[in-house]
């Protein structure tokens, strides 16, 4: 293949010939939505020459709620409650992208502190998520002791939210126009005395787990995706960033307060599920730094909240217009249209796992063993419900 | 941006070009010239990511229009590219050999709208839908309400409030229901 | 397999081809009795109650709570509970949360996969009325109507503590040998058929599980 | 005659029943250790039992076919028959079993004969994930074996000898004299392919949760899971107890032979909780190279011992 950085017309997208089952030289095989090494619920369907996959298909669909319909009978304010739903592990990121569209539609500034705020916020999200992923990668491959470590650690992150919000999962904390609350009395030294805990921990984490001969042994070489399929499969985020590709819209396109805070993009040059995983594993420390700074720079006081029109009767000039955020897995968006009525007229959410679990993952499945399927899936930050909505 | 936006009214007639914030700008486009366009954006341009690509039913005006976001990471400008079609049953052209996420869109769109795009692979296959029985959901005229309402059923005794009338009646009885 | 031979207390297996209908058995499913002997069903419950194995089967968003639950701050294992990778073994079925139509059908699969005595356990507010997605075109509104359910967690999310808690309910209960969920599914096995058919609309598979 | 084998009996019946207590005991006390290592508490002491229970008392049960039926007795009768023969304590009559001259060469038979039994067992479940789960265990059996088999070739060489019993014997007389100092060459082999046989990490592939749901028993519950933990219970102690008797001494009592077995467990535990599970031929490719290779290292030891 050649290497382009653009696209390159070598690449083959067209779907293969379905593999003759009646031969009966080969075996179908589901993995899910019943089956634990599965990230969520979703189903891959694969066929199987002896331990090798020759063909892999993906389903969806078994978390669709109908988001983006629903959205469209709920006013402005209603909506708010539904959008954290769309992904469990951050929701705070969909709070954000729906309350950043709607103020660019009606054009309301967001205080300063409320910026702050935000950012902070992101920030924790990104850094439970990546420690709820850091013990997924470990499962995949079998060692249960990281999981059981992160994911307690993780806890201590989810205290600071219920802290900050008042709820440990599904927060509503980022509103349109603002947010819901400023930080506790002493909130600074708890969040920082758990940073300090969490880099211990990444430490260990990079010591038992990143140096692990094992480790390295099943995932160096495991799903590696070439430059030139960057763009023309659409990967984003830190499965492209792995390959090499600069790119962090913390820092392309600077949203909320990251144009303020002093952070480097994360590349490495391993394009395999290692190298994905180390990237996200400096991307956990880079979280945590930029927390620290974040707490550093949050104003005390201030208005949060924004003044707002009367939500009941609030109607949204019409215009269109697409956000996007760095979540975890890379570029997250919201693409809203108004018509100028009480209702949203289209709401379509981007998330980055729909390329990543379907285009990207059929074609990297093709050629591994059977017992790395999971390890991949994990690898590339597969998350179904962004998908299906 | 603007010497682009020039360039592509003049070859492929483009209207409507609106720069919604900076970085963002919109442009409708003809059907027949909507895949040139694309494929020059991607190849010539260095529009090379597709952020997404959806539909946004127009029921008052009979249509649906498509919308493209292509983006440059050299210059970090996205452009989103309308393409208004019929809504009974009109095809489009398939971008599936431009991007390999394409299909997926495309399977989505014939799903949720039911708009055709000849050509595009595993167009027909379910994507999140299973044994659907009904016009495409996404479509306005479906009602998802008095769909669920006759499908699955509500436990008796749950009811819905309206948030306006219901605030009306419990926070401001005294102001005769004008809570501003 | 199990083949059933008597031809009045068959099932259709109507969504089935023929020469599927082949491979699947079409027994009915049977209540089973408890124990003759009091005090062996009592310690039978008990043991039951202490040893509850969790399908794993994500079926919805509450699964991001069953994480901390079983790992290290909660550890539920404390409690017996386990996680268990095969309905064949589990013994506790956790919805989680709201269930698509096309997850229901995947549920009730595993579901008459597990061996009885079996429990189900509703998290969230969905499978009780709809919750906020009482509107939506893909979400089934009262989960009762398709599973027989023993136990109930509200809230969205329900917090680890509160699983525990329901885990402990859950506990009592068996002992007290009032969940007997299994038994109600069979006995009013065909107004759940009729339901769960209502809903699932491709029923491609045999109307029991085995 | 049949009043000796009638006490014989007896007295199986009841290094049976303590084998297996203690068995269940050891995997609730090392799940407890894994647990404190993770960072939890674990599950209480007496959870295998209650679980065992909990698959008794099941009360509806599906078949596959006979073979499914004969999987778990094979399994346990596979450990049955490796307890039967290795002297549990050295030098009590109670619990020396059935030992006798050759009895080595029947419990490594044993310890093979209940896998094939659980294989064609679970084979006739007719779940993929079964198939695939004894395709990759029957594989990474016969790699760990190797090394196991040239460690056990080594010591019979060393004490020239085919009984258990009289391996245990000149072991006798201090630590300076058990295998494990005196042909550590071999132990190391036996330990290596140790990890295998225990089935934890790195070498779990057949069971892996997160890539084939537990392999083989995918299909097995209620009863059958029953009999098949019991076994497990049973198998993994009797399986330490061969190895402290072939490479750390025997036991004089109950207590020595619990803490040596303790201790010959927590290697497996110690590499357990440290590692990812390998793959099934990186497996296979690990036991094949550097444990093959001591295991006939030890060999050409024992040689060189006896000439010198």
């Amino acid at each position: 293949m050649t290497q382009s950085t653009g696209h390159s017309a070598s690449l083959d997208f067209t779907q293969p010939e379905p593999v003759d089952l009646s031969s009966g030289k080969y075996v179908k095989l589901w993995q899910g939505p019943q089956h634990p090494g599965i990230t969520g619920n979703m189903s891959l369907e694969l066929v199987l020459d002896g331990d090798t996959i020759i063909e892999c298909k993906t389903h969806v669909g078994y978390l669709h709620r109908a988001f983006e319909k629903l959205m469209e009978r709920r006013n402005y304010i209603q909506n708010f409650t539904v959008v954290c739903r769309i992904a469990v592990p951050e929701p705070t990121f969909n709070e954000y992208l729906y309350s950043a569209a709607v103020e660019e539609l009606s054009g309301i500034e967001v205080p300063e502190r409320a910026i702050w705020l935000r950012t902070m916020n992101l920030e924790l999200m990104r850094l439970a998520s990546f420690l709820m992923w850091i013990g997924g990668i470990s499962g995949a491959f079998g060692k249960y002791t990281v999981p059981n470590w992160t994911l307690a650690y993780r806890d201590y992150v989810l205290d600071l939210f219920e802290e900050m919000t008042g709820a440990r999962i599904y927060h509503m904390y980022i509103v349109p126009g603002g947010v819901r609350a400023g930080m506790p009395e002493g909130f600074e030294e708890r969040a920082r005395a758990i940073m300090d805990g969490a880099d211990k921990l990444l430490d260990q984490i990079e010591r038992v787990l990143f140096n692990n001969v094992v480790f390295k042994a099943r995932s160096k070489g495991l799903g590696i995706i070439t430059p030139d399929m960057v763009d023309p499969y659409g990967i984003v985020g830190p499965n492209a960033r792995a390959c090499g590709f600069a790119r962090d819209l913390r820092k392309d396109e600077p949203y909320l307060a990251y144009d303020q805070l002093d952070f480097d993009i994360v590349t490495g040059n391993e394009p395999d599920a290692y190298g994905r995983a180390y990237c996200r594993l400096l991307e956990t420390r880079q979280s945590i730094n930029l927390i620290r700074q974040c707490l550093e720079r949050t104003p005390t006081d201030g208005p949060f909240q924004a003044d707002m029109p009367n939500v009941l009767h609030w109607k949204i000039p019409p215009g269109e217009t697409y956000v996007k955020a760095e979540c975890t897995r890379g570029e997250y968006g919201y693409y809203m249209v108004s018509d100028g009525s009480e209702y949203v007229r289209r709401v379509h959410v981007r998330g980055p796992s729909y390329t990543h679990a379907i285009a990207v993952m059929e074609r990297l499945a093709v050629g591994t063993n059977i017992a790395d399927i999971a390890g991949l899936m994990v690898s590339l930050h597969t998350y179904p419900p962004e998908i299906e909505r | 941006m603007n010497e682009l936006t020039n360039r592509l009214k003049v070859d492929f007639d483009a209207s409507e070009i609106t720069e919604r914030k900076p970085g963002l700008t919109t442009l409708k486009v003809a059907k027949d010239k909507a895949e040139t366009l694309i494929r020059e954006l991607r190849d010539r341009e260095g529009f090379t990511h597709l952020n997404f690509m959806t539909c946004i039913d127009y029921i008052e005006d009979g249509i649906f229009t498509l919308v493209y976001m292509l983006h440059n990471y050299e210059q970090k400008q996205t452009l989103g590219i309308h393409v208004d079609i019929g809504r009974d049953g009109e095809e489009m052209v398939s971008i599936h050999h431009l991007w390999a996420q394409a299909w997926t869109y495309q399977r989505e769109l014939r799903e949720a709208y039911g708009i055709r795009f000849p050509g595009s692979p595993r167009l027909d296959e379910d994507f999140v839908l299973e044994g659907w029985d009904q016009i495409p959901p996404m479509r306005r005229e479906f009602d998802t309400q008095k769909f669920s309402e006759e499908r699955f059923g509500h436990r008796e005794g749950r009811q819905s409030e309206v948030p306006r009338d219901h605030m009306k009646v419990t926070l401001y009885p005294n102001r005769g229901g004008d809570e501003q | 397999m199990i083949k059933s031979l008597s031809t009045e207390d068959t099932l259709e297996n109507s969504g089935l081809s023929a020469e599927e209908q082949q491979l699947f058995c079409n027994a009915r499913p049977k209540a089973y009795e408890p124990y003759p002997i009091k005090a062996v069903e009592d310690f039978a419950n008990w043991a039951r109650a202490n040893s509850l194995w969790i399908l794993a089967f994500g079926t919805g968003c509450g699964a991001i709570e069953l994480r901390p639950l079983m790992t290290a701050r909660f550890d539920a294992n404390r409690f017996g509970v386990a996680g268990r990778p095969t309905p064949r073994q589990s013994s506790v079925f956790v919805i989680g949360g709201y269930a698509s139509v096309k997850t229901l059908k995947r549920i009730i699969r595993s579901y008459e996969q597990m061996q009885g005595p079996k429990f189900v356990i509703c998290l969230g507010i969905c499978p009780v009325n709809g919750g906020m997605y009482f509107d939506s075109y893909n979400t089934i509104n009262q989960f009762d109507l398709y599973l027989p359910v023993d136990l109930y967690i509200t809230g969205c999310m329900p917090r680890p503590e509160v699983l525990v808690a329901g885990i402990m309910e859950l506990q009592k209960k068996i002992k007290q040998g009032r969940c007997d969920g299994a038994n109600r599914y069979v006995e009013n096995f065909d107004w759940y058929k009729a339901n769960q058919k209502k809903v699932i609309k491709n029923w491609d598979m045999p109307d029991y599980n085995w | 005659m049949i009043a000796e084998w009638t006490g014989k009996i007896a007295n199986f019946a009841l290094t049976l029943l303590i084998v297996t207590a203690y068995g269940l005991f050891m995997t609730a006390f090392i799940e407890r250790i894994i647990a404190k290592v993770q960072g939890r508490i674990g599950i209480p002491y007496w959870q295998p039992v209650i679980n065992i229970l909990k698959n008794f008392f099941k009360r509806t049960a599906v078949s596959h076919g006979y073979m499914f039926y004969l999987g778990p007795v094979f399994r346990i009768a596979g450990g049955i028959g490796t307890l039967a023969f290795i002297p549990v304590i050295y030098g009590s009559e109670t619990f020396s079993n059935f030992s006798m001259a050759g009895d080595l060469f029947l419990v490594i038979y044993f310890m093979f004969f209940g896998q094939l039994g659980m294989a064609l067992g679970a084979g006739e479940s007719g779940h993929p994930y079964s198939a695939i789960g004894i395709a990759r265990g029957l594989s990474q059996m016969t790699a760990y074996e190797v090394p196991f088999a040239l460690a056990v070739i080594s010591i019979v060489i060393q004490y020239d000898t085919l009984s258990i019993t009289e391996i245990v014997a000149a072991q006798q007389g201090g630590w300076q004299n058990w295998t494990v100092f005196t042909n550590w060459v071999a132990t190391l082999a036996a330990m290596l392919a140790f990890l295998g046989m225990t089935g934890y990490s790195p070498f779990d592939i057949f069971l892996a949760p997160q890539e084939i749901p537990i392999g083989p028993p995918t299909e097995f519950h209620s009863a059958y899971l029953s009999f098949m933990s019991l076994n497990r219970a049973l198998f993994g102690a009797t399986k330490l107890v061969l190895f402290m008797n072939l490479f750390f001494g025997g036991a004089t009592g109950l207590i020595e032979l619990m803490i040596k077995t303790w201790l010959i467990y927590m290697v497996a535990i110690v590499v357990g909780v440290a590692f990812p599970r390998f793959r099934v031929d990186q497996a296979i490719r690990f036991f094949f190279k550097i444990p093959t290779l001591i295991g006939i290292m030890s060999i050409v030891y024992a040689q060189m011992m006896l000439t010198s």
